[in-house]
């Protein structure tokens, strides 16, 4: 069990600093430490730019392997290259869900049509992705997913019925992963297929879901008959849900190194308010200080156990802690930055509704420990998957 | 000992649940987050004119209704429970309790009466920290007037107050730098009032900016010169349990449109009001809305053996701790897992719950946090003191 | 809405105060503050004679009718006892089972002949309760309820059959309150009858169980064929539930104001103690003192508001929350006094296990969230009765 | 960075849990809590001859086993997670690492090859609070020899150890009062070791009263007269880390003896294991359990660095205080919530959930609890310090 880095990974964080230091400035020092959840509306043109840059670099999709335009970087240089991303004030990742969700199921389950197709452009960071998973009557609930695909054999194209909600940067997306019933008859896991939509097309409607922060990072997309072609299913009809599940499993990987970086940022922030503003003489806000870091230390080592595999091969059930963790700690941390701002944290940067980084966090958070799963489910799932116990019985008023 | 309403104050209380709930609606209370005055004023004008509860407690004597805390808790329960955008409480639960217990009888007479009349008032009372330790206003007393200098923030509706009782520092003949009470129009010169926008778009706070403003020394409360620091503190006292009252209505609101929620809403083919884990939780926010009202209406009752001589300052600000540590912490605790029991819906704007958790952070550290509270309360348990 | 008691109100408790310190002495000075939860099975003898002294002065069952020994005392003066009794240092009444759940259920429920029977020796002090509800197999579901009675016609009398546990003071008693089932065929609510039991007999038997404290307070109670007169059923067979139900009731009443006095105790020790030891100096434990002191007053607002009878006549859904509320206040403060002993909380007074007061306050208040309904259940009643929340479902597992 | 244990590790790890599950049931604990010593002297014996765990991070050129931290956190989690009773922590938690940092290399070898043949050893550190602040004992060095006055409280197996490393303070030439520390074996003239009755039975501590104590000045730890401060504080950080260790494994088995237990017990018709707030509690200590024990492994690996010398004092002082405070509160709260999973039973001394119970709130306050830990994290983010 070591902690430290070996001298080449050292090396490789040299380097990585080295070019973020020398561009992520100039036209880009605007939109250092943006971005993000909770400001993933922000900057979005700028963004794009940048990732198109991160892309000419060769910094986008670093784990992929080399054959698609990856580096195929060990766990340790992710780790490494995303440290020194956060470090350096990178801006939110508007490439991310490319990069991280639909990238790897792609290299994983599409077929050698599909992996040419798409991840050339996710890598050079031009092709921005969305997600379409939950809907308004499934919430958490996937195995409840309305929108159907039907297939039209003469066209040789699906096409999508439904909506989808909840969908960061649907308007800024070229394409969507789509989860949908390609069998009417079946039900729950069953009949499920994968997709991938092009979102500029006129089936495609995109209505931006005004959140308690006043911006609209959530969308809710309608699909009217939206044309899939008959190539852009991943897997088979039917298997949507196997694809669904695995393209979750990456999310849980070494991007989560990324937003803890984040979290490090905010979390510095707060220790420089509180020695700017004397809430670092309070006792109890030392204690929760303190707190918030070691909740943000344990949050990481709980990460590197995950990354480093399991000791004994056997499932690694730490892993599944890990949402209801990050979630609930991040909650408690922009309610202390609340805290440590004191009374003035109640007062705006501007009209009519211009939140402070801290603030808009804050009001963010609570969304934190709800989508992706709430706590509740994700103590539904640690229960019953990591500690055998029995599972919450489904109801039948569906 | 009759820990309950009577049937007098039973009507006060249905009389504010019919009327707020009718006026205050959701739609209402966002089309009143838009106006400039962060309140509709036909609808203040119809407060202050047809219910009169600025008058609620103002001595009948003076005009008033001559009612109590407990009467006025009644009432804000009811405002807190529907967000009522309005100045009531800077004017009924700031202005009202510090020209009692501050001003002489012809000040009293004049200022309640302007009150009485539909003007409304604030207490520019302090900085950030409760109870007047952070007043960052001096006064300077010469033979020419009273000059006042310095900044007061967050003043609860300062934006359309037609007066201000303002805190401010003054040095005594002992030397000592002490709190001094005043009257100041809001037209008076030198006095400029900025907007400051807030978190919570359903009540506004001013900051106060005194840049040589100049009146006669015949505006200080009481008229007397002498350091009113406890007496401010007792003022914020019986601010903090009106305060407390929106916070229990709150609770109790944010308890209530939650379980209405998840009782319809259904996911993995039950409802969600069906899921232990869930019930819990409300079964916890219940716990804290009972307890919070029952905390209320004690220091409620307290505030009124303390209005008629019956108790002292100590028990009262014990009184005002108690209710206001535990309804801060009831209220952001039952509005904060409202959020969560709504879901991806509770989140987005158009749900009411999201308003109930800003007024419940907005709330929260107003006229002191639960921290702050508690360490008044170990003082007087303990003796000793520690600096927050 | 007032706080006050009447001036009368007032000169009871004079009355009372000036009793208890004309007689709470002597003899009785080493009992003073002792007994009760978690120091039930001290000085019982003397706690004892001193249940016959309040009976003698008239000091017990004041709030039973006049025609019943009792005074009739109203709200306001059962509080003011409670008061005075807990604040002059009152031991654990040893009586408390008889006079407030057994006494006030024969009231209601009782024949004319069972009133005659038992009631004067409650109210004398000379007859001692305990109570026979939970069963190894049901803890908190007394619908599962397993102890038989069967009716020997020839005999008239019942046999009762089965086991029950945590039974305070079981050896001590004279009498026991036992729910049994009339009716073998019957299921849950139905078919259950309730029985007073003469404990001096050979069908019992009382095996203490040992609890974390060291001290036995809680009892298994075995009934091996147990006679019980056909006089001795309170209601008729098959209404056993109703009368169950009616007893808890009871239990809900004034008597919490005497439990919480004794929590002001037991609080101002704390107090005392952290200004001793300088605990009153740390920032943390100022707040929980200052948190137990808010909690303990507003449980007595709680209750004063139950007390006082709805506002509109509705169900008092308040009432509801007082077992949650007080069981978990009480073991917040447990753990509150161990943090103000600091490191010395683990020296005990002497060998072999001699807790000192607080210390065993700490350990049996982890009893305080189970017994009487665990906090779970506690969440459900409240969730179900109060809110209108779904019920719990129950399981064909039994 | 590989965050996981080596091959050798993990065999460490099973053999240690192999064996104390075999030496440490319950009947063997409960047996061995009624004993003077607090453990089985015979199963001392064979932990310390056939395991030689009391080697483990002692180096290899002095006998023994040159392991490292990681190691011994991976054997003291098996003996915390059966609460095996024996001298272990004290001496290879306390006394080796005191022995390492503060001894010379003759001394060393001197008293870790004591340690090495099954002696047992201790430190008498301080009063109650944590990191030498508060220690009671007074040395006075004259040319006749040293003289130790006062009283050690809380020293953990005292009434067995064959030597103490005690903590004292003395007067510097410099007129500073410092921390100086000594060895003393437990025959010396003038110390009287009195068993304390300790709440939690499985740990036994004793108060070492001294008086009029004489002995060489060459029993000083190092030789050389300077204060010994930061060097105890950072002996402390190392012990620290050894008790989470201890804390971890209590964690993990209070979960896991209270998740076997609701699986079988029926309650309404249903295992209790099924009902959701049942479950949601279990993710919630699984999460503490995993978190703590993902603390636990950063700090014994900076441990290990530290002594590597590849780190310096403060950073290992971060993560003993990183790990202490966490699972100080995760022990406590899953031992806690498992006494009410378990229901009624949980409450009886029959079941095991009571002794993990006890052996948290002890290891909670020992050597510091999460408050102190917190505050001392604070100073090293904020900066500025409280008192606490």
């Amino acid at each position: 069990m070591k902690l430290r880095f070996s001298a080449s990974d050292e090396a490789f964080r040299v380097e990585v600093a080295n070019w973020l230091r020398d561009n992520l400035c100039g036209e880009f020092e605007s939109i250092r430490f943006r971005g993000g959840p909770g400001d993933e509306h922000s900057f979005v043109e700028e963004r794009k730019a940048w990732e198109r840059k991160l892309g000419e670099a060769g910094w986008t999709c670093i784990g992929w392997p080399q054959a698609w335009g990856g580096r195929a970087a060990s766990i340790e240089q992710q780790v490494v290259f995303n440290e020194e991303y956060a470090r350096a004030g990178g801006p939110g990742r508007i490439g991310h869900i490319g990069e991280t969700l639909m990238g790897p199921t792609l290299i994983a389950y599409g077929s050698e049509a599909q992996k040419v197709k798409y991840l050339p452009a996710i890598r050079s960071g031009d092709a921005i992705w969305c997600q379409g998973y939950s809907e308004p009557s499934a919430g958490s609930d996937l195995a409840n997913v309305k929108t159907k695909a039907v297939f039209d054999e003469q066209a040789q194209v699906w096409h999508i019925t439904g909506q989808k909600v909840w969908t960061s940067l649907a308007h800024e997306s070229q394409y969507c992963f789509v989860v949908a019933r390609t069998d009417p008859q079946a039900k729950g896991h069953k009949g499920l297929g994968f997709f991938m939509l092009d979102m500029d097309q006129p089936g495609v409607t995109i209505r931006p879901i005004e959140q308690l922060t006043g911006t609209s990072e959530f969308n809710e997309v309608f699909f009217d008959s939206a044309v899939c072609s008959a190539d852009d299913i991943v897997g088979k009809p039917g298997e949507g849900w196997q694809v669904a599940m695995a393209l979750l499993g990456f999310e849980r990987g070494v991007s989560t190194l990324g937003q803890q970086m984040l979290f490090q940022n905010e979390f510095n922030d707060i220790v420089q308010l509180a020695k700017r503003n004397g809430a670092d003489r309070d006792p109890m806000l030392r204690q929760r200080i303190a707190e918030a870091h070691i909740g943000l230390r344990l949050m990481r080592y709980n990460t590197l156990r995950v990354l480093s595999g399991s000791d004994q091969g056997e499932l690694q059930a730490e892993g599944m802690i890990y949402k209801l963790y990050w979630s609930s700690w991040h909650r408690n941390l922009g309610k202390l930055a609340m805290d440590v701002m004191g009374a003035d944290s109640e007062i705006l940067e501007a009209e009519p509704y211009a939140l402070n980084r801290l603030q808009s966090m804050f009001l963010f958070t609570r969304a934190d420990t709800i989508y992706g799963g709430t706590n509740q489910i994700q103590r539904n799932l640690i229960a019953e998957r990591a500690l055998g116990m029995p599972r919450e019985p489904r109801g039948n008023n569906e | 000992m009759e820990f309950k309403f009577t049937d007098e104050q039973i009507m006060i209380r249905d009389t504010a649940e019919a009327f707020v709930s009718e006026v205050s609606t959701s739609a209402a209370v966002r089309s009143a987050m838009l106006m400039p005055a962060g309140y509709d004023a036909d609808l203040w004008r119809q407060i202050s004119a047809d219910m009169y509860w600025q008058a609620l407690p103002v001595p009948e004597a003076l005009g008033g209704l001559g009612l109590g805390y407990v009467e006025l808790a009644a009432t804000l329960e009811q405002t807190g429970r529907f967000l009522l955008c309005s100045p009531l409480m800077a004017t009924t639960a700031l202005a009202v309790p510090a020209i009692r217990l501050a001003a002489s009888d012809k000040q009293q007479a004049l200022y309640l009466g302007r009150i009485l009349e539909g003007q409304v008032a604030t207490l520019a009372h302090s900085g950030i920290k409760t109870h007047g330790s952070d007043i960052n206003v001096q006064a300077n007393v010469t033979d020419q007037g009273v000059c006042l200098n310095g900044i007061s923030r967050h003043v609860l509706n300062g934006q359309t107050a037609d007066f201000f009782i303002v805190a401010a520092k003054e040095t005594f003949a002992s030397g000592e730098q002490g709190v001094s009470l005043w009257f100041v129009d809001s037209g008076t010169e030198g006095l400029t009032i900025k907007s400051l926008p807030t978190m919570d778009q359903t009540r506004r706070l001013a900051e106060l900016q005194f840049n040589n403003v100049v009146f006669s020394p015949q505006q200080r409360l009481g008229g007397e010169a002498k350091c009113q620091a406890q007496l401010l503190s007792t003022i914020l006292d019986l601010a903090a349990i009106a305060v407390s009252a929106e916070q229990v209505g709150g609770a109790q609101q944010s308890l209530d449109i939650s379980v209405a929620y998840i009782k319809e809403r259904v996911q993995f083919g039950r409802t969600i009001a069906s899921y232990q884990a869930i019930k819990h939780k409300c079964a916890d926010m219940m716990l804290k809305a009972e307890s919070a009202r029952s905390g209320l209406y004690y220091a409620a009752c307290i505030a009124d053996e303390f209005l008629a001589g019956a108790c002292d300052a100590e028990t009262l600000a014990e009184a005002a701790s108690i209710t206001k540590a535990y309804s801060s912490e009831a209220f952001f605790f039952n509005a904060g897992c409202g959020i969560q029991l709504h879901g991806g819906v509770g989140i987005t704007s158009e749900y009411d719950i999201q308003l109930y958790f800003k007024r419940a952070k907005a709330l929260e550290s107003f006229l002191g946090n639960a921290s702050e509270h508690r360490e008044r309360l170990a003082k007087q348990l303990l003796g000793s003191e520690v600096t927050l």
